[in-house]
């Protein structure tokens, strides 16, 4: 819709810059709060759950640290489909993008896998602090994945019909930002929850 | 009246950049896990892990969102709240004492 | 005593008068302290006032005179556009900032004196709060009361809060300052009343429905007394072989009282509400918003959600002999 | 100063009745930044009053002791009702119906940056506020106080719909303040016109920019908090559950992490009005311009570093009073910059006694009594006296009220030319002004001293033999009078909009751009962007450019068509919101069906057509 937008108004930029590159950092900004605010409430709760089980009795690192390799190489592909993007290169383009997509998907799914898990072990939202706070948290987190996903399935989309162009690499740009946002959180993440038990 | 868009995103890294990034970000995270499985490091696995963690967070931010190169506009506009966001965690931490848990 | 800026207690009181004449007597007044503690505060509040006050005195008559001097005169010149003067704007940062810094030091001084626990020898009360009343335990004298708080003169108290349900904060404004009283949390306030007297307290957290009628009463009186006083609350519960007592201590658990209060010597034996074994002896009932007469406890007793809402005391329908059965009763129990 | 008196193609014949031509419908699928503010101005008024009346509501329980007019219940509906529709549904959206109206006149820009977003941001406001209120029909409205402390808000103290009608609502209010703030952070940073730099950008465009920076920064907090609270409600988490370890401080901390930030968000956009009122009617510069422009960023940048000296006495322990008491007392500097500055202005003007300026110079006074009263409890052992109590109560409404209100007042007299193209009544408007200022005081001086007397807030009722009750009779006295203020104003509203004089472009001889065409404005604002070349641009000392007038000789510019597919999705989101509350999933999956909707119809409709 930018172009759209730009030229329907005859926009006029101050900075040189793209209005919607400007809306995702500082809606990134924003999402730093958010971020920020659960990793408070996970932290201040840590270690203060009365019932178990404990973080200690459930969390897998080898496992999980298979799905974070996961997102941080779908971080790679999501690159790399920009570049493509921008070389004019569409079929790479299109997947490199589905690639993203896809690992996003397959991180998705161990998180499906390791929270039905914890569920089988006895921990729910209701159980104990740390499950509220790690739901909470992750799911959160995953909710962004989610989002991520459908996003990137558009695009794949649109670029099979045609409709998204060398033209529109910054679309696909402002998408990766969102993308790697959601990675950067996981690898916080990842250290807070799993590495410092 | 619409300005030429200087494009400040013209310095992008290659594809080669990209690829060695991501596999120092695989290395790293190997590191992570290693370091937490060694026990000679217990006493100085919380340093490690956070330093491991916030060089992970840097290269995807300056490589993968560019932001090494791209404008200054994007840069304060990420690290503002950035700042305000540890600032304010770091100040709950200390006050519900979880660095000395 | 502390020394006193005489100008500003009477430009405090003149302000109060000439506002208030209307008001007053004030006997929940912060401005009126009665304790170590609170005298720590309203040490440190004239302070801030008396700077408060030249501030206003300076700022507000600056831009009176510029009103007044400015203003358009008909055929007057165009102003003179001034755009800034570096060493103007230097100087209005530091001079607020140098009252700043003379606010601040007894500030920070004011903090480590009053936010630390209580130092020497005190008598330690522990109290908690209740949707809405407050129950006062003595644990070093095995003594529990509500909503009334005796202590001797002169002798630190050691107030050690908690909450039996949300959050609700302890304020006696003569004795102190207000302390939160939270579920989950211990805290604590102390003070040393300086003076013998009845202050008034009430709960300053909004804490539902019935928020505003949750107060307590605070009886400061001399050692002696505060003995002899301690003496009748250890006591258990006046037992005599009258037939209206035997039949009052029957209609009480009749009625179901026993299922939440606690009589000692007696069968009652609850714990979710007041202990009631000298409740006669209280000034006042009902978390301390009703005089302790025969009339208001039969009203309290009939018609508690009336005189409190929300009050979570459950009577059941009870017949009139038996209602003034259980009234005599429990005034009886001094 | 030679000041432009006379704009070349400028006059009351050209004002553009076409701006607000159209029925509902045009009003419902407007993107236009001009409809969309005067909505925003509407709709914050009708709730102002609506906040007001519960305010008088108070008052009048509590004009004698003992009083028997209002029972608790519905009390605490009224005071937290009050408190959550003057924070977000009055004061807020007033600020952001200026933002709107403004700020693109400003800047010298035809819209926003996200037209549509923004028309979105309106509606999830409005329909979230009517939501919030829809709670008085079903079952009482929210009545745990605008701060909602946890574990009073939990299901076992508040059982029914009430708490989470103000959850919910206030989640939902936060979606739109996000939204609409990325949204002026964009327009302000991308589409100021040739020429102005950040440091030539008027004090309203600037403290707007602030705020935006404050509300997508300050928001997250409240929303992560009121997750964890709907959450321990619908779900059964522990989080405030202290029998499980949980922390009801948590909450305190959540709520004001976002909570003070917030008192900025609510009071930067006052500021920033009156230093456009103040230079115009003093007819010179604002002085230190730079000054007035770090101490806002400054104020914003402390406010999220004082948050717990709203829980002073909550026994945080000495070191963490001692780091927020200084932290406080140091945003009285900046504060005090401001003022200076303002004065400094004023010193050496040559005032212009109109309305915009009787209710700018109220402001100033009335704030630094806030001003002041808040540097007695920022200092943490005095709080400990004056929190909870009228003393707060005084204080807030002398920086809310005194402050807030005050300056956007001045600023609806200061625009309300430029919105409607009309003048209003001057008579009225200093009517309003005497009659504001005096009951003002006589609502809220007293309560300085019944705090200081020992009187909490939040109480229905109080007790005779505290020595409360002449004091309350004069505030609620005051109070009634304050709400007769407010029909002058409307009278002069409605007189203004039938018959009052036409404004002409510049009727002020302000310097800003929004008054360098016609009143109101065409749609397109200017049909050829301006170029500034200093700060107060239509002053002529600083035109070392020229500001290109309404040249018909140019063809109107293309404008973004309307759209009812923002509309569509700020429906859905409140459908979500309200199969959240009743917890019916079907309802939740017809919102989020609208929202996949609205936002499809959204990404693929070109925005002209």
């Amino acid at each position: 819709m930018s172009q759209t937008d730009a030229a329907a108004m005859e926009m006029h930029s101050a900075t040189g810059l793209p209005n919607r590159k400007i809306l995702m950092w500082a809606f990134i900004g924003s999402e730093c709060m958010l971020f920020g605010s659960l990793i408070i409430v996970y932290m201040v709760y840590r270690g203060k759950s009365l019932v178990g089980p404990y973080p200690a009795d459930l969390l897998n690192i080898p496992f999980i640290t298979v799905t974070t390799f996961v997102l941080l190489m779908s971080s790679l592909m999501m690159v790399l489909a920009l570049s493509a993007v921008q070389r004019g290169d569409m079929k790479w383009g299109k997947i490199w993008l589905f690639m993203t997509a896809l690992l996003g998907m397959v991180f998705l799914g161990g998180q499906v896998y390791e929270f039905s898990h914890f569920v089988h072990e006895g921990l729910t939202l209701k159980t104990n602090l740390f499950g509220g706070s790690f739901f909470l948290l992750t799911g959160t987190h995953g909710a962004h994945v989610a989002v991520g996903v459908i996003w990137l399935m558009s695009l794949v989309f649109m670029a099979q019909r045609g409709r998204l162009t060398q033209a529109n690499a910054e679309t696909v740009e402002i998408a990766g930002l969102y993308w790697h946002f959601v990675d950067v959180v996981w690898i916080v993440l990842f250290t807070l929850i799993y590495l410092l038990v | 009246m619409t300005q030429p868009h200087e494009h400040a995103e013209h310095a992008h890294p290659s594809n080669r950049t990209y690829i060695l990034v991501a596999a120092i970000l695989g290395v790293i995270t190997a590191v992570e896990v290693g370091v937490f499985y060694l026990d000679a490091l217990k006493p100085v696995l919380v340093p490690i892990l956070l330093a491991l963690s916030a060089a992970k967070f840097t290269m995807v931010v300056g490589f993968f969102m560019h932001l090494k190169f791209d404008s200054k506009l994007y840069r304060a506009l990420f690290v503002g709240p950035l700042v305000v966001a540890i600032a304010v965690m770091m100040a709950m931490f200390l006050l519900y004492g979880v660095f000395s848990a | 005593m502390p020394r006193r800026t005489p100008w500003i207690v009477a430009l405090l009181t003149l302000a109060t008068i000439s506002l208030g004449a209307c008001g007053g007597p004030f006997p929940q007044s912060a401005l009126d302290p009665a304790s170590d503690f609170a005298w720590k505060l309203q040490d440190l509040f004239e302070g801030i006032f008396f700077w408060a006050v030249v501030v206003f005195v300076l700022v507000e008559g600056a831009l009176i005179v510029a009103i007044l001097r400015f203003r358009e005169r008909p055929g007057g010149p165009e102003p003179k556009a001034t755009h800034g003067n570096t060493l103007l704007e230097i100087s209005w940062t530091l001079a607020p900032a140098i009252i700043l810094v003379l606010i601040a030091i007894p500030t920070i001084k004011t903090i480590w004196d009053v936010d630390r626990p209580a130092r020497g020898e005190s008598l330690v009360v522990e109290a908690v709060g209740h949707q809405w009343w407050w129950e006062f335990r003595y644990p070093d004298l095995g003594i529990v009361t509500a909503n009334e708080l005796h202590i001797p003169v002169g002798q630190q108290i050691d107030v050690r809060l908690t909450s039996a349900d949300v959050i609700h904060s302890f304020w006696f404004p003569r004795l102190g300052g207000k302390r939160d009283v939270i579920p989950g949390h211990e805290t604590q306030i102390w003070f040393t009343a300086d003076s013998a007297g009845l202050y008034l307290g009430q709960c300053a957290e909004f804490c539902g429905l019935s928020h505003a009628l949750m107060k307590m009463e605070l009886v400061a009186e001399s050692p002696a007394d505060f003995e002899a006083w301690v003496e009748g609350q250890l006591a258990d519960a006046v037992v005599t072989d009258s037939v209206s007592f035997a039949e009052g201590t029957q209609a009480f658990m009749r009625g179901g009282c026993i299922a939440c209060h606690k009589i000692r010597g007696t069968v009652a034996q609850g714990v979710i509400g007041p202990d009631l074994t000298h409740v006669g002896s209280r000034r006042r009932i009902a978390g301390g918003i009703l005089d302790n007469t025969p009339e208001n406890m039969e009203r309290w007793i009939r018609d508690s959600r009336g005189v409190k809402p929300g009050s979570l005391m459950i009577v059941p329908e009870l017949d009139d002999e038996t209602v003034s059965r259980i009234v005599e009763y429990l005034q009886g129990l001094k | 100063m030679a000041v432009r008196s006379e704009s070349p193609a400028a006059s009351a014949s050209h004002a553009h009745e076409g701006t607000y031509a159209g029925g509902l419908l045009s009003w419902i699928t407007t993107v236009d930044h001009k409809r969309i503010g005067v909505m925003y101005g509407v709709s914050a008024f009708f709730f102002f009053l609506v906040g007001g009346l519960e305010a008088l509501l108070i008052r009048l329980q509590l004009g004698s002791a003992e009083n028997t007019l209002i029972d608790p219940d519905l009390y605490n509906q009224l005071f937290t009702m009050h408190g959550t529709t003057m924070v977000f549904l009055a004061i807020m959206p007033l600020s952001a119906a200026f933002f709107n109206f403004i700020v693109p006149l400003q800047i010298g820009a035809r819209d926003v940056a996200f037209p549509r977003l923004n028309a979105f941001s309106f509606w999830v406001f409005f329909l979230g506020a009517l939501f919030m209120n829809a709670s008085f029909l079903f079952g009482g409205a929210p009545d745990a106080g605008w701060f909602g402390y946890a574990n009073l808000t939990s299901t076992q103290y508040s059982p029914g719909m009430r708490v989470d009608f103000w959850v919910i609502g206030l989640l939902v209010l936060g979606v739109s303040s996000i939204a609409a703030a990325l949204n002026f952070i964009v327009t302000i940073i991308n589409l100021r016109c040739e020429g102005m730099t950040l440091m030539r950008m008027p004090l309203f465009t600037w403290m707007t920019l602030i705020t935006s920076f404050l509300l997508v920064m300050a928001f997250p907090a409240i929303t992560v908090g009121l997750v964890l609270l709907m959450f321990d409600r619908m779900f059964g988490t522990l989080f405030f559950n202290p029998m499980a370890g949980g922390d009801v401080l948590l909450w305190q901390h959540l709520f004001w992490i976002f909570g003070h930030p917030e008192v900025y968000i609510l009071l930067l956009p006052g500021l920033g009005i009156v230093s456009e009122v103040i230079p115009v009617f003093s007819r010179k510069p604002l002085f230190g311009y730079a000054f007035v422009v770090y101490s806002g960023i400054l104020i914003a940048f402390l406010g999220f570093g004082v948050w717990a000296h709203h829980m002073f006495a909550v026994g945080l322990g000495p070191v963490a009073n001692t780091v927020f008491s200084a932290t406080t007392m140091l945003i009285a500097i900046p504060t005090g910059v401001k003022i200076f500055n303002w004065i400094a202005t004023l010193w050496g003007g040559s005032l212009r006694l109109r309305t915009p300026l009787y209710f700018a110079l109220g402001f100033i006074a009335m704030f630094i009594i806030g001003g002041l009263s808040g540097v007695m409890h920022a200092s943490a052992p005095t709080d400990l006296q004056q929190t909870d109590t009228y003393f707060i109560v005084a204080h807030i409404h002398y920086v809310l009220f005194g402050g807030v209100m005050f300056a956007l007042f001045a600023g609806m007299y200061y625009w309300f030319p430029k919105i409607t193209g009309r003048m209003m009544s001057e008579r009225l408007g200093k009517a309003h002004f005497w009659m504001m200022i005096i009951s003002f005081n006589l609502t809220f001086f007293p309560q300085h001293f019944l705090g200081l007397h020992g009187m909490p807030r939040r109480t229905f009722t109080y007790e005779s033999g505290l020595g409360f009750e002449a004091m309350n009779l004069m505030s609620t006295v005051g109070a009634m009078l304050l709400g007769a203020s407010m029909l002058i104003f409307i009278w002069n509203v409605l007189g203004t909009l039938r018959k009052g004089a036409p404004a002409g472009d510049n009727p002020w001889e302000g310097s800003t751009l929004e008054w360098s065409i016609a009143s109101p404005p065409p749609h397109y604002n200017f049909r050829v962007l301006p170029v500034v070349g200093g700060r107060d641009p239509l002053w002529a000392e600083d035109l070392t450019k020229a500001v290109p007038g309404d040249d018909p000789s140019t063809p109107e510019p293309h404008m973004p068509g309307p759209s009812y597919f923002p509309f569509a999705t700020a429906v859905g989101i409140v459908v979500m919101a309200g199969g959240g509350l009743t917890l019916t999933l079907p309802v939740v999956l017809v919102g989020v069906a609208l929202v996949l909707f609205g936002i499809y119809g959204w990404a693929f409709q070109p925005l002209e057509h």
